[in-house]
């Protein structure tokens, strides 16, 4: 019997997809929206402990081959965010509690309330690469990342995913910090440092300047980047990064990948997306003798 | 994909309506929207008024963007992407009512259609587009709620009588939100078909952000124009939107 | 009167099109007929010590937005490319001479030889991320980079180039590092880290299964990086990285290049695409008052 | 783009060729070529031997990768990703020369024209594809180097016969280099146009790595049929290849 069911450090799902942090999942009703499109499980926008309004737009510049976007970080806070996780998780949808902040004790108490709000899971945003002062610029310290994720482990029961950058040469360090203190997994990866500028007005478009490149483009960066990690690392790998068809899925799986996010292809290809990749995904395991996700998962290796 | 344009002719519509035309050769739909970006200083959403080589935009002078859209003169340049999103479909005899500078959004259709026509404003000088909505169409009602023009009540009300008189398949609407919220409550009375356009913040325009959400539904992915199957399901419609943050604040 | 021409540290070119570094520049031939084709300049492809045969085939993934090579930097050796050197030189070709090596030594004296072979320039590859012991390895480390610019310079008169890597948070610091060692321009994005995997076989489709992501993907990234070297640096930066289109090159400029280097581009557009760029430019230019490539280089930061 | 493909059926053209029909419904050209990669192994050039949504390749067994792709079966895949180059560009009344397995690269041209045709080989046993020649084209000589069937020589000299007989507007030809060579000496002889199939160590095969350039022009790009007015301007055709680092060697 082919499955596509999948067991991520305890969590279960029906299938590996889920949908990435930032896309679609910052009101309850999207988030049920999208688990009804077939995602496995729904990460929630990144949330913080204030209200935030993120970045002016332009926040999003379109490419042929994927997006940059600044959106920011924008979010209601995790105050109000509660009331959306109650229509979420009342309606059964697998949440993952994406969450970001400044320090470790921030991270912990936030943890600790999305946990207390019916979070399946926590991950934590350590990879944005456009908000000063979070994400990224503290994602590319293996020390500063081994503390916050110990401290967010000693907060929560439920597992512990660490969203990791991909615009650094230290990548596996980074990981290896996050399995030295308990991280559960890995999410791998956040968007890449990027800019666009127009030639017309002479500057760059996002009102940020600077913004995250995603989508087909970054796919065999993210491919190769999960190749990298579960070369080093023990604890699971999600893969996320320019998927868009089972092909693209299978690629992250075979490199290292027990499960994978999806993004900016709900954007390009439409919510139904999920299904057309666990459908694509399912006949080619019964085509080519795979039973399970488990068992298709870092082939490329051997 | 950002595409500079440059403002080859503008018209004045109303007090505070100006449309702005330009060449551009992407194909679009009636209803369909763009982003439209001034370097430097916002980006935001537009109904295409106009969708041939030539399109426009229509823009009612509200806050710091809109007014700024407004002292731009002929040979200026802005930035569009899109079209986006879902526009009108129609099917058999058509009313179209336009709530203010929502008839933007209608004008395509209307064109495209020559179908019946109800336009609402405020006061007389905030009516837009009517003389060559005229051209069109033979039969155009006009409302404003100060009865200085026309029928002397909301665009509702005058649709209200209307179909009382005449046969039709479908309502396409576009105005402020409290407009097309009473406005589906009489289409559902009547149990007729209807296609509103609705507005929400929006970020990305494509779907991906869920800034512009109403429910679980992207205004600028599975709208702007909904149809009235969706629009009975959608509990925030008419009663809530979302500021820049994702808080639900009420209409 | 609006002109093209460029003065980059010294070199004197009629237009700031070169053709990047190990895309039809192995042979004297090669050279002169892409100098034929419009390019202001040609970098040669990377050249060591001794012959070396690369990576064996697959060595190249193709893309719908660009291309993974894992060429692996096979070359004839110094000595044998003497020949090709001669044939380009006098035939008037502008060759910049692109150079690898393990250690500061090896890099001095294969920029003597290209100096001596009339090179108006060399190019130090510190960035090729799919080649162990060389390249990226060695481009990440300030430190290291700095010592073999500062070598180099020692031992040749002509400009001395130092091509980057951008799989690394600390681009900025790199830069910083060439600059200070008296270096007279960086050369900025070498390829991206990436691989591929193919379904149906399970295993990565390069050979060394590792490659460097080039094309129209990784343009937001060297864009980003050019912008961001050119808010700490003073020497002039020359950008590389899926530039297909005078709009493109406009991009890289505008971030703060001085000239520009085009690779994938000869593969998908043919050869005659320098010339393309160089017209759209020069129109862009005219229509937009620039009188000078210089006018335009890092007008995107004010 | 690498595509994985079924062999569906093998074809034994003669003592050291076999066939391989895949499905792929990529568009083709006579005389384009794929990289065809054998996962684990290599990847190498051939050109491809059938064009239609069923095509083939046909493969002389000279070292590991194409002796492993004889002993393929039915069922296993390979992945083949272009079709890369400029192929033929037939004009008026042409002369199709083939020497060994380069015939391979000759079969589309030949079924879309139907010419006349001379085959090359160094004995009988190594003639390939004769009898299904004989299906698209009347006149079809042979030479083998031993004499053992057909005319005793090579294919220049046969050829120069048939020119001396026939009257063509052009000679297409894909062998062995120095065959080629010749050739290409005995038409500009005789003021014919003709135009040749090279070919050169192959990395990237899309125009980028260099590694298959005759003076400046790519095989894979420019060639791997280059014309009369080319090959004249050819220093190194006929003389010198370049091996896997970059390095000349004679020919
Ligand atoms: C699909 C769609 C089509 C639209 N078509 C038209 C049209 O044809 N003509 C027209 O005049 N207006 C149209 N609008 C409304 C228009 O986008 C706003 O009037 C404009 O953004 C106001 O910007 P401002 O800076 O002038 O005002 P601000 O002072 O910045 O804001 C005033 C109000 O405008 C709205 N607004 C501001 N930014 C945005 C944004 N990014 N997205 C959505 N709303 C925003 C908010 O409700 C805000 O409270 C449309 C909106 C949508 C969503
Ligand atoms: C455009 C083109 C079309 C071709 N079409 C055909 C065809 O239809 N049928 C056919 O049998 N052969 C064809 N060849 C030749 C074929 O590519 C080689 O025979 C094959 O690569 C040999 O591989 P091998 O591993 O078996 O031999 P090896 O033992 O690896 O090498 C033997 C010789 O084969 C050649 N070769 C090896 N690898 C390559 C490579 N990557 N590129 C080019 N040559 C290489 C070299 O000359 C080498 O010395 C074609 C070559 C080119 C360039
Ligand atoms: C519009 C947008 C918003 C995003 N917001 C977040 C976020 O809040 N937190 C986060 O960890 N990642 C965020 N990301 C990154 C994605 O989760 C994902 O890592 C990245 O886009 C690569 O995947 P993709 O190519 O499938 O989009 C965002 C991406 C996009 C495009
Ligand atoms: C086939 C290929 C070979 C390359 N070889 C070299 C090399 O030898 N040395 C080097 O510094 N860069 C090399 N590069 C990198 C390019 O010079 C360039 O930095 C990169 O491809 C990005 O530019 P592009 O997108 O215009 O190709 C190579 C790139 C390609 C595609
Ligand atoms: S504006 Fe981003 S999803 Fe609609
Ligand atoms: S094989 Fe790379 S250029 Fe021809």
């Amino acid at each position: 019997m082919t499955s596509l069911k999948v067991n991520v450090s305890g969590l279960r799902l029906k299938n590996p997809s889920m949908v990435a942090s930032g896309i679609m999942d910052e009101t309850g009703d999207s988030m049920i929206k999208m688990m009804e499109s077939g995602a496995g499980a729904v990460v929630t926008k990144s949330i913080g402990l204030e209200p935030k309004d993120g970045h002016g737009n332009p926040t999003l510049v379109e490419l042929d081959y994927g997006y940059i976007n600044a959106m920011g970080l924008p979010n209601p806070g995790i105050d109000a965010f509660g009331e959306e996780m109650e229509v979420a998780v009342r309606a059964g949808v697998t949440v993952i509690g994406s969450i970001f902040a400044s320090c470790e004790g921030d991270f912990s108490l936030l943890a600790g309330r999305m946990e207390d709000m019916g979070a399946a899971a926590v991950e934590l945003n350590l990879s944005c690469p456009h908000a000063s002062g979070y994400g990224m610029e503290m994602g590319i310290d293996p020390v500063v990342v081994k503390a916050i994720v110990a401290s967010v482990k000693d907060s929560v029961r439920v597992p512990v995913f660490a969203k990791l950058t991909p615009n650094t040469h230290r990548l596996m360090d980074i990981g290896n910090s996050v399995q030295e203190a308990g991280g559960d997994a890995v999410v791998a990866i956040n968007t890449l440092k990027a800019m666009a500028i127009s030639p017309e007005s002479a500057r760059p478009i996002l009102r940020n300047r600077f913004g995250g490149l995603s989508g087909p483009a970054v796919k065999p960066v993210g491919v190769r980047a999960v190749f990298d990690l579960y070369s080093v690392l023990d604890i699971p790998i999600i893969g996320v990064g320019g998927i868009t068809s089972w092909r693209d899925a299978v690629e992250y799986i075979m490199a290292g990948a027990s499960a994978f996010q999806v993004g900016s292809a709900i954007g390009h290809k439409g919510v139904q997306v999920f299904g057309e990749i666990c459908d694509g995904m399912l006949a080619f395991m019964r085509d080519y003798g795979y039973s399970s996700i488990h068992d298709m998962t870092g082939v490329a290796h051997e | 994909m950002n595409e500079p344009v440059m403002i080859k002719r503008i018209r004045r519509e109303s007090s505070d309506v100006v449309s702005l035309f330009f060449d551009w050769d992407a194909e679009a739909a009636p209803g369909q929207f763009v982003m439209v970006c001034i370097p430097g200083l916002d980006e935001v959403p537009m109904s295409l008024s106009t969708i041939g080589p030539e399109k426009s935009i229509s823009i009612k002078a509200i806050g710091e963007t809109t007014r700024f859209l407004h002292t731009m003169g002929e040979g200026d340049r802005i930035s569009v992407r899109g079209p986006y999103g879902r526009g009108f479909r129609p099917d058999g005899r058509i009313l179209i009512v336009g709530g203010g500078v929502g008839m933007a959004a209608m004008m395509p259709l209307l064109r495209s259609t020559g179908a019946d026509l109800i336009i609402g404003a405020r006061k007389e000088d905030e009516l837009v587009f009517l003389s060559e909505c005229r051209e069109y169409t033979k039969n155009v009602w006009v409302s404003t709620d100060d009865g200085s023009v026309g029928f002397h009540g909301n665009a509702v009300q005058l649709m209200n009588q209307v179909l009382d008189e005449g046969s039709y398949d479908m309502v396409a609407a576009c105005g402020p939100e409290v407009m097309l919220y009473y406005l589906h409550q009489a289409c559902m009375e009547r149990g007729l078909e209807c296609q509103l356009s609705l507005e929400r913040f929006m970020k990305c325009g494509v779907g991906l952000c869920g800034s512009c959400v109403v429910d679980g539904q992207r205004v600028c992915a599975e709208g702007p124009v909904f149809d009235s199957a969706t629009l009975e399901k959608l509990k925030e419609f008419g009663k809530f939107k979302r500021d820049v943050a994702g808080r639900r604040v009420r209409l």
